[in-house]
């Protein structure tokens, strides 16, 4: 019990980002799943903190917290009337759904259990954000331009796919 | 082997992405640039584009073997292989689209900069030497047939298959980066090529190894359609645009071959002689994959006899053609590799030859059921008879192209010795049982009696239609040649087959 | 201590509750919420095995690659939604079920 | 050009025209008869340079080698040889083909599916070419069955007609009985010399790789093939049913092509069989040769009567190519392809004239029509074996070859009967036929008095066969060009004279029996049919092979139908009935062996699979969270197996 700090904040973080995302994938009501998602995003944004990845941490807040949620947002707008916005949100196939996810967490724990993981002493990583970019800019430049080819498709895609009858 | 860290320097490598990404982009501009004809302009650039490609292909030819972009991307004949093979099938859709209604006029250069995205993304998946690689290149592929399978969004049908393939998708892909995260948790590396070593030298951890191996396949598989990822196979062909599921049905499917053989192969198997490989860390994958190719041969072909709608019983027809084409995969020798190739290229020809005949005849008769071709013999015989001769050639039955690829399939099984017989006797039983469902198409079209009065098809379907119906025959009698450039295209990076 | 099991641990469990919103949700938002836990979940795990394991970025690196393939899936899958939308009046995905057999 | 080159123009030429033919032929002027018969001319003269090559040297050999499909240690080889043998059939196959495609255009004219035809016709001779060249078992049993298909086509060709169909269908299926003789006897080659070419089989077989009773039941399964193709006994009843097909086709099927195939390929590999297995073949053939003859005896059919002696005439030829008479057996194929083209064109013709069959109905048309029996007279000569007329050369060979072997071996003098007995009842027959139908009276006014010669197109094939018929004995070539592949036996001294004073005692017998029955009427042929009329009735009912078939095969086959049948939850639809209505012919015929012995099963099985995949099919809801579930469940399933 060194550190109890550390462990704190990891429950803490635990306990927002599980319940956090049980809300996500059992409320009745559409936008409480949305903004219980903000929730379980931030926990994950806090995790990479304690695993010194900040840079990771920032861009988690910015682009799902802001972006993909709002997106998501918007969506869920489009797609009811705003009076309705606390849409019930169904569920189908309960049963066969808990026993499938509970079998397959019994067994990656197991695996996870079973495995010798090579555990060495954490290195304290600092300036990532420096470093990442400067690997984006050389080992991972191939991904980096491939990446900013495949959002422009998702971009023009998605215009048209969401734009109004008959295109443009 | 032969490494180009510098980025600059390994551009040279990557000329057929670098000109179809460009492509891509020209032909977005010159759709918001030009006013008039636009349809007609993106093909002739999609066209334009697909020629260059495949000569800067051509050229890279004495490259050899090699890794690019700090190891990102692999370049060898068997990459290049697939990259002809994308260019060839992307082509025969450009060139078939626009004498078809299946595209809104509206949106035609867009459709055209998709053909080629999904080409792009696909000659990335061939190439891919790294997770990361495989990744962005599958998604690419993914995320644009999505797109192209919501095309028409004005008919509900291709608006659902979009949503469907879009969901299932995700969950293959996000499955497939859990089981990558794994992967790297276990070996430390996300390079295909360094991971033997990394496992050989981590020990034993055989159960996260199979379960990261695994949720991989899950991907893989659900690319190729294969039992039980295949689900989303019927539904999607069924509801895309008949032009993008003859695409998806052949080049998405051979990309995920291509993936899996070079994850496979230089993942998780270290070479044992010449032409032969040998598990990585006693990992029986190849009974994993022998399996699900039984059973998705069976299940395509079982499923494929009940139905009524041309699309989908070629979406099962495809199905089960994976799973002929995965016997070749769980051999871990250089036949077995040999004989996958060959098929594909086979496949492509006599499965892009039957959708272009559902194609054809649909503007013409107004339908893709099997009830309405009752009778098309009589009514336009040269469709008909090319129809034929697709399906019989996929059934395998000589003298036909599909004849020979499915003979070197089982020829490399029963070579392979006793171990693989069953999937051997199996892949036969299923090549029968499909023999029930093609010829009864076979049957509707020129025994049954249907409604009369001639239809006519474009010509330049026609055109298209021989141009693949040539190839389905002669390959069936004369493949030398094309035998020869497959044993060529053998030759994977690191690895050597042969 | 919190270990590299801790961290697995929840990704397991973050795995399972996104496979659980996929499988269980008839909203197609929903389900698109689900598939983002799966990711993160795979992104846990890399952060995590970087940081215990085997240092380095990648695993950093693979998981910002990762968020942005999350970033075009939701925005692509969003539009697909709009659309289905706008044809069956719904995006209960158990009603857009025509396609079948 | 090079004679390889010449060589595949003559095989692939017919190919060709096929192609075209079948798919453009209705388009073409004329419906492109002027194609098909053309194609075959050039292959004939594409032919005639091989010829030309194997006269200048006898040992000539030319092999056109290329690998077809190889992989790891499994090869098959794609190679067509040139030899003496081949040279010759090569030339005999595409001429004699080439005036029965000359005849058709006269005899098929104003047919509703002339173009087709046609078009099976070129397919046809392309098939027996291929057959004729191919120098590896693989090959030849390709072409083997393309000859049996293409044949079921030709013989079922006027399938409206149920006699037709069924005939198109028993030929098949007979062929099919031998055709898995022959595809074991192959296997059982290979498994055990590791190749499918001929020279190497020999070779290995000379070597002693490959011996004793193995050997010989290989040989005998091989030979199976020739007796379904070659119409060998007990496999024989397909042929005469056979003639349900125009007349062109049996002229084509019983001289140059199908029937010629069997002896072909025995004389092709005859390294195969063994002494043993030559027994065995010789009284398979001996027995076919006198009991057709005594069954032509009884017929009134003009062609059936031809088909008997078809039959007989082959069994010479086996019992010729049993009792080590290589060269005298195959010289009668080819002699036998002449004057059988010959007769059967000239029956053609004056079934043309006459529009019956029935020699009842004929007589005197001698005066009528002139070139017809001149030429149909030539050809009985030959067939009869009457000097100088080219069926005595190899005739007379083969009684020789008989006789020599009955004498090294008297324990077969059965055999010896056979082949004198034969001879005597060829003559019988031939002549009771030209008696019946060119002599005396003629029976049927009404029909005497329309009948008229052939129009030239018909006719001039008939001379230029006639001239063959009577000339392709002479000067000996046969014997230059083709010699035994293993060093055979030498008869007693004595044999040939004896064979000659023999054969030429019964052919003359014979003609002077026919006379004295059919002309001057010493001896009644009614009263001789009621004193035997047991005899004579089993005759007639050609030795009841064919109920015997009915009544062993059959019938428990169509009580196994009736069985099958209570299974059949009668669906209707799929492969079977496609199979079935092949031909759309073949499906309305219920007939001889009925396919709904096979439709029972299949369909049985087909049921099942269909109801599987009907199941499958439910699992496909239209629900995609449903399909995600069978994802995790799949995975779950698999993972489990592991761990478990």
């Amino acid at each position: 019990m060194q550190i109890p700090a550390e462990a704190i904040v990891f429950y803490a973080l635990t306990a927002i980002t599980v319940l956090s995302g049980l809300v996500v994938v059992t409320s009745r009501k559409l936008v409480h799943s949305a903004f219980a998602l903000v929730f379980a995003f931030s926990g994950l944004a806090g995790y990479y903190v304690l695993l010194s990845a900040d840079f990771l941490a920032a861009a988690q807040v910015l682009i799902y917290v802001g972006g993909i949620l709002i997106l998501i947002l918007f969506a869920v707008m489009l797609t009811h009337r705003i009076e309705s916005l606390d849409i019930r949100s169904e569920t189908l196939q309960l049963l066969p759904a808990i026993a499938g996810c509970g079998a397959i967490v019994v067994l990656m724990l197991l695996a996870v259990y079973r495995t010798p993981w090579a555990v060495k002493e954490p290195q304290v990583l600092t300036q990532t954000a420096q470093s990442i970019g400067s690997l984006f800019m050389t080992d991972y430049l191939l991904p980096f331009e491939v990446a900013s080819v495949h959002l422009l498709i998702a971009l023009v895609g998605a215009v048209i796919i969401a734009g109004k009858r008959g295109g443009q | 082997m032969p490494v180009i860290t510098d980025n600059i320097a390994s551009l040279g490598y990557a000329t057929p992405e670098l000109v179809l990404a460009g492509f891509f982009l020209f032909i977005l501009l010159a759709d918001l640039v030009f006013t008039r004809n636009r349809g007609q302009m993106a093909c002739t650039l999609a066209i334009l584009g697909l020629a260059m490609t495949l000569l800067v292909t051509l050229r890279l030819y004495p490259a050899g073997e090699r890794l690019l972009f700090a190891k990102m991307m692999a370049i060898d004949p068997f990459a290049l292989f697939f990259k002809i093979f994308f260019v060839g099938s992307t082509a025969v859709i450009v060139l078939l689209s626009p004498a078809t209604a299946y595209i809104p006029r509206t949106r035609q250069g867009e459709y055209y900069a998709f053909l080629l995205a999904i080409t792009l993304g696909m000659s990335l998946l061939a190439s891919a030497a790294d997770l990361v690689m495989i990744v962005l290149a599958l998604e690419m592929v993914s995320v644009t047939s999505y797109l192209l399978a919501g095309f028409m969004k004005e008919q509900a049908a291709s608006a659902e298959a979009a949503l469907k393939y879009a969901i299932y998708g995700a969950v293959a892909t996000g499955t497939m980066v859990y089981g990558m995260s794994l992967l790297y948790g276990i070996t430390g590396t996300t390079n295909l090529y360094e991971m033997p070593q990394a496992i050989a030298r981590g020990g034993a951890a055989p159960l996260a190894l199979f379960v990261a191996v695994l949720l991989v396949l899950v991907g893989f598989g659900y690319k190729i359609a294969a039992v039980p990822f295949h689900m989303w196979a019927p539904d999607v062909y069924e509801g895309a645009p008949t032009p993008v599921t003859a695409l998806l049905s052949v080049g998405p499917k051979a990309a995920g071959f291509a993936v899996l053989i070079r994850f496979f192969y230089a993942a998780l198997a270290v070479p044992a002689g010449p032409g032969r490989w040998n598990p990585v860390a006693d990992i029986d994958w190849p009974l994993l994959v022998a399996v699900i190719s039984a059973v998705t041969m069976t299940v395509g072909n079982l499923i494929a006899i009940n139905q009524s709608n041309l699309k989908r019983l070629l979406a099962y027809s495809a199905i089960a053609h994976a799973g002929y084409i995965l016997m070749g995969f769980v051999l871990l020798n250089g036949q077995g590799l040999y004989a996958m190739l060959f098929y594909l290229i086979v496949y492509a020809f006599m499965n892009l030859g039957a959708f272009l005949v559902v194609i054809a005849l649909a503007g013409p008769l107004r339908s893709e059921e099997l009830k309405d071709y009752a009778g098309l013999a009589s009514r336009t015989a040269f469709p008909a008879v090319a129809m034929a001769v697709f399906l019989f050639s996929l059934t395998g039955i000589p003298p036909l192209a599909g004849f020979v690829g499915k003979f070197y399939l089982f020829a490399a099984l029963i070579e392979a010795g006793r171990a693989w017989l069953w999937l051997a006797v199996v892949g036969v039983l299923n090549s029968v049982i499909s023999l029930y469902y093609y010829a009864r198409i076979v049957k509707a079209m020129f025994l049954e009696k249907g409604p009369s009065g001639r239809l006519t098809v474009a010509s330049a379907h026609q055109v298209l239609i021989a141009a693949l119906l040539i190839p389905t025959v002669l390959l069936g009698i004369y493949w030398a040649p094309v035998a020869r450039f497959t044993d060529y295209s053998l030759r994977l990076l690191g690895p050597l087959a042969r | 201590m919190i270990g590299l099991h801790h961290y697995l641990v929840v990704s397991a469990v973050l795995f399972a509750l996104g496979m659980f919103a996929i499988i269980t949700r008839k909203n197609g938002v929903a389900i698109l919420m689900g598939i983002e836990l799966v990711l993160n979940a795979a992104n846990l795990n890399f952060v995590a095995f970087s940081r215990y394991v085997w240092g380095g970025l990648t695993g950093q690196v693979f998981a910002i690659f990762v968020i942005m393939l999350a970033a075009a899936e939701a925005a692509v899958m969003l539009a697909i939604v709009i659309a289905v939308y706008d044809r069956f009046q719904s995006i209960d995905v158990d009603r857009v079920d025509s396609l079948k057999g | 050009m090079d004679l390889a080159t010449y060589v595949l123009i003559a095989l692939f030429a017919p190919l060709a025209g096929a192609t075209v033919q079948i798919f453009l032929g209705r388009r073409l002027p004329r419906h492109g008869d002027w194609l098909c018969v053309g194609v075959l001319f050039v292959s004939f003269v594409a032919s005639i340079p091989t010829f030309n090559a194997v006269w200048a040297n006898p040992a000539f050999k030319l092999q056109i080698l290329s690998e077809w499909l190889t992989l790891g240690s499994f090869g098959i080889p794609l190679g067509l040889q040139v030899d003496g043998l081949t040279g010759i059939m090569l030339t005999v196959v595409s001429f004699i083909a080439a005036f029965i495609h000359l005849y058709s255009v006269g005899y098929m004219h104003g047919d509703p599916r002339y173009s087709r035809y046609f078009a099976y016709l070129n397919f046809f001779t392309f098939s027996m070419l291929g057959l004729v060249l191919a120098d590896n078992f693989f090959l030849i049993y390709v072409f083997w069955e393309l000859v049996g298909l293409s044949s079921y086509l030709l013989i079922g060709f006027w399938f409206e007609r149920p006699a037709a169909a069924n005939a198109g269908k028993k030929a098949f299926i007979v062929n099919r009985v031998g055709d898995v003789g022959f595809f074991v006897g192959i296997l059982l080659l290979w498994t055990q010399l590791g190749t499918f070419r001929f020279e190497e089989v020999f070779k290995g077989i000379a070597a002693g790789q490959m011996a004793g009773p193995l050997l010989t039941v290989t040989g005998l399964c091989v030979f199976l093939g020739a007796v379904g193709k070659s119409a060998q006994f007990p496999l024989h009843v397909w042929l005469p049913d056979a003639m349900e097909g125009p007349t062109p086709v049996s002229a084509l099927i019983h001289a140059a092509t199908m029937v010629a195939a069997g002896v072909y390929m025995v004389g092709r590999v005859y390294p195969v069989f063994t002494p043993d297995a030559f027994v065995v073949i010789a009284y398979v053939a001996g027995i076919t040769a006198f009991f057709a003859g005594t069954i032509a005896l009884t017929q009134f059919d003009i062609k059936r009567v031809i088909a008997y002696s078809t039959l007989s005439q082959l069994g010479y030829m086996m019992l010729g190519l049993a009792t080590g008479g290589y060269v005298a057996g195959l010289f009668h194929l080819v002699t036998h392809a002449f004057f059988k083209a010959l007769m059967f064109l000239a029956a053609g013709s004056v079934i043309h004239a006459l529009h019956t069959q029935d020699l009842r109905e004929m007589g005197g048309l001698r005066a009528k029509m002139p070139v017809t029996f001149w030429t149909m007279m030539a050809g009985s000569l030959a067939l009869a074996g009457v000097p100088p007329f080219s069926g005595f050369f190899s005739k007379d060979a083969i009684i020789g070859a008989t006789l020599g072997f009955v004498m090294a071996h008297p324990q077969h003098l059965l055999l010896a009967l056979f082949a004198v007995g034969g001879a005597l009842l060829t003559g019988l027959y031939a002549f009771r036929l030209m008696f019946l139908a060119f002599t005396g009276a003629p029976r049927d006014r009404e029909k005497h008095h329309h009948a008229h010669e052939s129009p030239p197109v018909m006719t001039v094939p008939l001379v230029v066969l006639a001239v063959f018929a009577v000339g392709a004995g002479w000067g000996g070539w046969f014997e230059r060009l083709v010699r035994p592949p293993v060093e055979l036996p030498h008869g007693p001294a004595g044999a040939h004279t004896l064979a000659l004073a023999l054969s030429l005692l019964a052919a003359g017998l014979g003609i002077l029996l026919a006379y004295w029955t059919y002309v001057v009427g010493k001896i009644s042929a009614g009263r001789v049919a009621d004193r035997y009329r047991p005899v004579y009735t089993l005759l007639f009912n050609k030795y009841y092979v064919d109920e015997l078939y009915a009544a062993g095969v059959v019938r428990p086959f169509l009580a196994l139908t009736r069985g099958c049948a209570a299974f059949d939850l009668g669906v209707i639809d799929g492969f079977v009935n496609w199979c079935g209505r092949f031909t759309r012919g073949v499906s309305r015929v219920q007939g001889w062996i009925d396919f709904r012995i096979v439709d029972g099963a299949v369909n049985l099985v087909g049921n099942a699979i269909r109801a599987w995949g009907a199941v499958l099919r439910l699992v496909q809801t239209g629900v995609v969270q449903n399909y995600i579930l069978v994802l995790l469940g799949g995975v779950l399933v698999i993972l489990l197996l592991k761990v478990l």
